[in-house]
């Protein structure tokens, strides 16, 4: 039982990671990135390239933040931005860079599966259990950011102007804020989250040019869900993704892995607000 | 000395009908010019086609001598602009002190001598600032708008029916805070109203829109309720 | 004169017939297998783009359609045989599953107020499930590794290829007599305005879901025919990998073309044959930036920007005549009130617009709806005309509870709709915009346009007055402010409704279109016992043509009484020049 | 390139623009088509599968070609997947009219392929391991089914480490289910006792409620069979992460993988019919040939390329025996054929499958594998007893 509710807990504390910087783009730049895939996997090949340049595994997550706000920064000038007027065709163009992302990581560092050392391994004895280090240790990442993300949010003046934009990007412009700007850094920013997250579920996964793909589409369905709200979207990864954890434990692993996403779907379907208040 | 705002034959409209033709109409530092005239006469597009929410699609806005056509409105309120648009003007999810910080140019922190000066005619500024703004009452909202637009001093201030759906009691209390701040820091204000009464007691002019043009212009002396009563036919 | 276009495009179907016919003769082996397959996928790209490119419906589950057809067709064979009635029984199955799921997705992408997004997340979502189906049907469906080597049809590849060139030439041709027609002008009104196609009465959602359905089976047998002519039934005909290959296709050929998508599949397909083989990650990188770059740079895709250079603007299509219905006697029940609203309020969060409205209108009256902005007038008119938004209370039309009817709803109660703002479709002529008001009464054909529109005569004296009637061809975006506010009237008068809500009709007029306007109004009520609701500014013009004035503040009802009671009022006068008044707060 | 742009230009315009008779090259050459994963899932694997070819045709080049013909290799993307498939092998039988198929792929690729070679008429030989039972008159395959693999570990676990109960966990794919259900009956016929049978999704990569199971259920032996590649790495990170170190059989894992994985593979169990480390003469000189010929570019040979090579020799083997490349001489020749190489003798079967040696093998914390045990000739058992003439 201990084990179950830690499944649960450490799930719901990995997809929310993972989720993050999907939802903060989404929340200010009404947009979805469907290039999330890809920079979660560009953190997972910073990991990689920074530990095969001999860098300790603990340096990664932060290296792969960084590549993935200037790679962020970049796509927001170039791509994004001319198409902040037209959402749907953002979402073709982010998953066109998606593709392309894919294929430069394919032909720079091949199709193979790469590893990346894991900077604790093993289990440890927690709550009357062994558990896996690593898996704690994303529950404990998983809070921090929350934290850190809700003090942007709320403590600063960057936060208060992106939460401006996100209710009502015209009378922030109104009161001199530049929307732009706000929206540049947010994409960046967005961006950076989704590499580090790439780079912090390397210690469980393969690194491969793929490695994205599993995650966008339930990262997607919990940000749908959540609307803009970084509480909606924790208590939707504890839901959704403890559902998937209850139905692949004890139902069938094949209708767990489906189960964020359609449940996700019949929800929208009965309540289009989701998890958010509305 | 040039004026606080300077509305040059702007045209502007939304898709390919113009609201707005060929509008020239300035607003000289310290005085108070009050635009009025019926529903869809184009009043409120002239206040964002001031703020650069809507292109002109002619002419020229001038803020404080300096050219601003063609620039985003963030820019424009840096120029000590500030705006109180009609709709939606409030952060109803923000509480009152975030909706006052917002108002606040980037690295100034510091608003508290800023709230005090306010708090003198709205006493509820200083006690609930931590108070979502969504749950103040009506003439809560618009009296921080009010607040959020005078907390820095601007030079210019536009401001978009502020007495809609008004006590008059409150509104008589928003007249004296725009007669105060302008006695106080010569502040220029464009007021767009329906509210003809309150309108013509704050303003040392007034401007008629109709059909998107200015139809009459003169100064709000005893005889103009009667002048501008004439254009509105109510 | 209205023959030499069809007679153009007959003579172009034919030869583009024959050349499809004649064409094995002169290709190789390979090239005509590759381009069957590219044929078929040429017509599936047609069905994206009546979706996606006319209907605004972004659907990245073609792919699944195809492989449900295809499916159909190999377990039905593996697991019976192959004879004639299997056959045709596989797919009649194919392209009846197809159907029934894509109405499925339709009822959960199409739901009320959810966003338009959501449909392409849930056709992606289908795809997965699709994939995932497939791999636990262990032998049944062969899992992973698909079923190859049953039984097939016995046609040769040039056979195949005839067929899929015909079956996409016929996709192309029926895809273009289809969004030429009146019916394909309503898809491109939902696309542009869905609002107001509900409010002429139009279930958007059906229309969506019957269109989903309709593309479904299409994609459906171009799978069945995949499936007969390679043998082959496997997972990745249906994976949302190839779902998005079609929008890429969709986008680059240009959407909103029918030519444009159908050309890029077939050559970007026929392509890849080629230099994907060589070269696989190189060119998937190409197909990837060039999509980038036509996305961002030119979002009508290549197509129109090939052909732009090539052609003038298309021929303008001669406007249909207008003729004129008789009036039903529309005079409603007079038993019963034509509105009844009892204790209806509204709230938005701690908000209160709107709080305990009473009030009763009877055919042949014309109540003016009055008060200052903010007092709640428009949002009163919403809650009359969806049940879905008022918080409390109740509405009846006609007798009638509307519950929580959605606006398409109170529309067949015999309600109309005129927005505050023109609420009009943008891209669509004058002409489609009245025929599309006219739906209810007369069906939009699907493959042809209406030479005459009949219009009731009050719609018509619109028009006339306003000049309309000389601009039937004229794209609504080109029209003034006041026209549109004018031709908005005109769609709501047109739907002949028995009970009118107009949220200021006249604002933008002229004084003579308004006088005018105020004579066609005043007319119904009496002559047509309509009963009509009118929000109005211009009391002056409220004092001419209303029979009864609701005075609205604050959410409330101040005054509801004849037009000297109201206009005398010193109560009224104060709300709107904001003299101090003693009884309002 | 002149003919794809004559089929485009006919495609656009439906114009007949008159492609040519193809020229019919195969006359000269012992023209051998590999339609092989370059994209895709197999891409990993696919360069060792085709230096394997090009070593075996430069090979036989240098000894005097196929009958006197020279070799020549024909190799084209299949995307790893049906849909590829379908377009390489039209492309290689009907425009570059090769005289036989050998090549490793996908099963969904070799399904769909079939059917284009029935209708071409060339022999197919495939060289990649495979869930079994797949059977055509033009299909050979020269490695190995579960009936050869399985029973290696599952003998060694259940003999010699006394393991009784057993947790299969796969990927939910043809595969991993044939795989895994052919291990259960294997297992329940000798007595075991399988705890539990689980499946994930292909791309899944999140084996939480598995691995839960796993701890749950207590097996003394696990026996794994996911999709290549990153399922395998994925399962073996997060067991070893959860502290699961039960017995450990991994019926999908191949050198390559194990030694990417590192330290945390050490100690699985692995069965192949190939290994690196297999100490014979033909071994050594199969890897010196590769060295030599591709020098530092070369890919590390393994269990998916090296049948790649016999098969091309088993095609050498049968035209030889036929005195003739027709199909139809050719296919009767190759269940009479067999060749000795890096894996030790192949000899074809009526039931168009190949005897094996098989090594169990287990993975060393240096990521290497060790041979353990060798099973000489372990018989495919009844694949395609239709096809026995």
């Amino acid at each position: 039982m201990i084990g179950l509710l830690l499944d649960v807990a450490t799930t719901a504390a990995i997809l929310f990671v993972v989720a993050a910087g999907l939802l903060i783009t989404f929340g200010v730049l009404k947009i979805i990135n469907f290039a999330h895939g890809g920079f979660l996997t560009v953190g997972g090949y910073a990991a990689l390239v920074v530990t095969q340049a001999g860098g300790s595994p603990w340096l990664a997550a932060p290296a792969a933040f960084v590549a993935g706000v200037v790679l962020g920064a970049a796509v927001e000038r170039v791509i994004v931005r001319p198409l902040y007027s037209r959402p749907l065709d953002a979402i073709l163009a982010t998953w066109g860079l998606g593709i392309v992302i894919v294929q430069l990581i394919t032909l720079a560092f091949g199709r193979g599966t790469n590893f990346v050392p894991s900077p604790v391994s093993g289990a440890v004895a927690a709550f009357g259990t062994d558990y896996s280090a690593w898996r704690l240790i994303m529950l404990v990442v998983a809070v921090l950011l929350a934290a850190a993300l809700a003090a942007l949010l709320q403590g600063t003046r960057l936060g208060l102007e992106a939460r401006a934009v996100i209710m009502n990007e015209e009378l922030a412009q109104g009161l001199g804020i530049d929307s732009t700007r706000v929206r540049f850094v947010t994409f960046a920013l967005g961006a950076g989250l989704a590499a580090f997250a790439g780079a912090l579920i390397t210690p469980l996964l393969s690194v491969d040019p793929l490695m994205g793909v599993p995650w966008l589409l339930n990262a997607f369905m919990l940000v749908l869900v959540s609307g803009t709200s970084l509480a909606s979207l924790g208590l939707a990864s504890l839901l959704l993704g403890g559902a998937q954890v209850v139905i692949s434990t004890y139902g069938n692993p094949v209708l767990g892995a489906l189960s964020i996403v359609v449940l996700a779907a019949v929800l929208l379907r009965i309540r289009p607000a989701g998890f958010a208040r509305g | 000395m040039s004026a606080a705002l300077d509305i040059d034959g702007v045209t502007a409209g939304y898709g390919e009908s113009m609201v707005l033709r060929d509008v020239r109409l300035s607003v000289a530092p310290g005085e108070v010019v009050a635009v009025l005239g019926k529903n869809g006469m184009g009043k409120t597009t002239l206040l964002k086609t001031v703020m650069g929410f809507l292109p002109a699609r002619a002419g020229r806005v001038r803020i404080a001598g300096a050219d601003v056509t063609g620039t985003p409105p963030h820019r424009r309120a840096a120029r000590a602009v500030a705006y109180g648009p009609q709709d939606r003007a409030i952060f109803q999810e923000l509480t009152v002190g975030e909706n006052l910080r917002l108002a606040l140019p980037r690295g100034v922190r510091d608003m508290q001598a800023g709230i005090e000066r306010l708090a003198a005619f709205f006493p509820f500024l200083a006690s609930r600032q931590r108070q979502r703004a969504g749950t103040l009452s009506g003439g809560e909202q618009k009296m921080l708008i009010m607040a959020r637009a005078l907390l820095t001093r601007p030079r210019l201030l536009l401001i978009d029916e502020i007495t809609e759906g008004l006590q008059p009691s409150v509104i008589t209390r928003l007249g004296e805070v725009v007669r105060a701040e302008r006695a106080a820091s010569g502040i220029a204000v464009l007021l767009v109203e329906q509210n003809v009464g309150f309108a013509l007691s704050v303003a040392d002019r007034y401007a008629v829109l109709a059909r998107g043009e200015i139809a009459d212009e003169g100064p709000a002396d005893a005889d103009a309720a009667a002048r501008v009563a004439a254009h509105l036919s109510v | 004169m209205a023959r030499t276009p069809l007679l153009r495009g007959g003579v172009a179907v034919a030869i583009a017939a024959a050349l499809v016919l004649a064409a094995p003769l002169a290709l190789d082996q390979y090239a005509i297998s590759i381009l069957i397959r590219s044929f078929l996928f040429g017509a599936i790209a047609v069905t994206v783009d009546i979706l996606w490119g006319y209907c605004g419906v972004l659907s990245f589950g073609q792919a699944t359609y195809f492989g449900i057809g295809a499916y159909a067709f190999g377990l039905a064979v593996t697991q019976i045989g192959l004879s004639p009635g299997v056959a045709l029984g596989a797919l009649a199955a194919g392209c009846a599953v197809s159907a029934l799921v894509a109405w499925l997705i339709a009822w959960l992408g199409f739901g009320p107020r959810v966003t338009p997004l959501y449909i392409s997340v849930i056709t992606l979502v289908e795809a997965v499930i699709f994939v995932q189906l497939i791999y636990s049907g262990g032998d049944f469906t062969g899992s992973s590794s698909g079923l190859s080597g049953f039984d097939t049809f016995d046609v040769s590849m040039e056979g195949w290829f005839r067929i899929a060139g015909l079956f996409l030439l016929a996709a192309v041709v029926l895809g273009a007599i289809l969004v030429r027609s009146d019916a394909g002008r309503l898809l491109v009104a939902i696309r542009e305005n869905e609002q107001r196609c509900r409010y002429c009465g139009i279930a958007t959602a059906r229309v969506k879901g019957v269109l989903l359905a309709g593309a479904a089976v299409i994609a459906a047998l171009a799978g069945y025919a995949y499936a007969g002519y390679t043998d082959v039934i496997a997972p990745d005909l249906g994976n949302f990998q190839f779902g998005t290959e079609l929008v890429i296709w969709v986008a680059l050929g240009g959407r909103g073309t029918l030519y444009g998508p159908a050309a890029a599949a077939v050559l970007i397909d026929y392509a890849s044959a080629y230099l994907g083989g060589t070269l696989p990650f190189i060119w998937q990188l190409i197909v990837g930036l060039v999509f980038i770059v036509v996305i961002v740079l030119m979002p009508q895709g290549i197509g129109p920007a090939v052909a732009s250079l090539a052609r003038r603007r298309p021929r303008a299509v001669a406007p249909p005549a207008l003729a004129t219905v008789a009036d039903a006697e529309v005079g409603g029940d007079a038993a019963k009130p034509a509105i009844a609203v009892a204790g209806l309020s509204r709230h938005y969060g701690s908000l209160r617009v709107l709080d305990g409205i009473d009030f009763t209108a009877r055919a042949g009256e014309l109540v003016s709806l009055v008060g200052p902005n903010g007092a709640g007038k428009t949002t009163l008119i919403r809650c009359l005309s969806d049940g879905a938004e008022r918080s409390g209370g109740s509405v009846a039309i006609e007798g009638t509870p509307i519950g929580r009817a959605a606006p398409e709803a109170c529309v067949r109660l015999g309600l109309g709709r005129k927005f505050q703002a023109p609420n009009v479709f943008e891209t669509l002529t004058v002409a489609d915009a009245l025929r599309i008001a006219r739906a209810r009464q007369e069906r939009l054909s699907p493959w042809r346009r209406a030479q005459s529109i009949a219009l009731p005569a009050a719609a018509r004296l619109v028009l006339q007055a306003t000049g309309l009637e000389d601009a039937l061809a004229t794209e609504v975006r080109h029209l003034s402010h006041g026209a549109k506010q004018a031709l908005e009237l005109a769609m709501v008068l047109a739907m002949q409704p028995r009970v009118l809500l107009l949220d200021e009709p006249t604002a933008g007029l002229t004084k003579g279109e308004r006088t005018l306007i105020g004579g066609i109004l005043t007319d119904l009520v009496r002559r047509h016992g309509l009963c009509i609701l009118l929000v109005e500014h211009d009391l002056e013009f409220v004092r001419e043509i209303s029979s009864r004035i609701i005075v609205l503040h604050q959410g409330r009802i101040l005054l509801d009484g004849s037009v000297a009671e109201v206009t005398g009022s010193e109560l009224v006068r104060s709300i709107y020049t904001g003299t101090p008044e003693p009884a309002a707060a | 390139m002149k003919r794809a742009t004559l089929g485009v230009l006919a495609a656009t315009a439906l114009v007949a623009a008159g492609a040519g008779v193809p020229a019919r090259a195969a006359d000269q050459t012992a023209k051998i088509g590999i339609p092989v994963g370059l994209s895709g899932a197999n891409s990993v694997v696919a360069p060792s599968v085709v230096q394997a070819a090009q070593l075996a045709a430069a090979e036989i080049n240098a000894h005097g070609g196929i009958l006197g013909r020279k070799v020549e290799l024909a190799v084209a993307d299949d995307g790893s997947g049906a849909d590829g498939a379908v377009k390489a092998f039209t492309s290689l039988i009907f425009q570059d009219h090769v005289n036989a198929i050998i090549t490793m792929e996908t099963s969904a690729a070799r399904n769909a392929g079939l059917p284009v070679v029935a209708r071409g008429k060339v022999p197919f030989i495939y060289t990649s391991y495979y869930e079994g039972r797949s059977c055509s008159p033009y299909l050979f395959v020269d490695a190995w089914v579960p009936d050869q693999q399985v029973a290696s570990i599952v003998d060694y676990f259940m003999k010699e480490k006394g393991a009784k109960t057993f947790f299969l966990a796969g990927s939910d794919y043809a595969f991993g289910r044939g795989m895994l259900e052919y291990t259960r009956k294997y297992i329940t016929a000798h007595g075991g006792k399988v705890l539990d049978e689980e499946y994930l999704p292909m791309d899944a990569s999140d084996w939480t409620s598995v691995i839960s199971k796993i701890r749950a259920d207590k097996p003394d032996a696990l026996i794994t069979s996911t999709a290549g590649g990153a399922p395998n790495v994925t399962l073996t990170k997060q067991l070893r992460a959860a502290g699961v170190k039960v017995l450990f059989g991994n019926l999908a894992v191949d050198e390559g993988t194990a030694k990417a994985i590192g330290a945390d593979a050490a100690g699985v169990y692995i069965s192949q019919s190939y290994l690196t480390t297999i100490d014979s003469p033909e071994n050594k000189a199969f890897i010196a040939g590769l060295d030599k010929m591709f020098g530092d570019k070369v890919k590390t040979p393994n269990d998916l390329s090296e049948p790649e090579y016999d098969g091309i020799y088993l095609y050498k083997a049968a035209v030889e025996k036929a005195h003739s490349f027709d199909t139809k001489a050719v296919l009767a020749a190759l269940p009479h054929v067999s060749f000795t190489g890096a894996r030790g003798a192949i000899t074809m079967d009526h039931q168009h499958h190949a005897p094996l040696t098989m090594y169990l093998g287990q993975v060393q914390p240096d990521g290497s594998v060790k041979v353990i045990k060798t099973f000489p000739h372990v018989d495919p058992g009844n694949q395609c007893p239709k096809l026995k003439s």
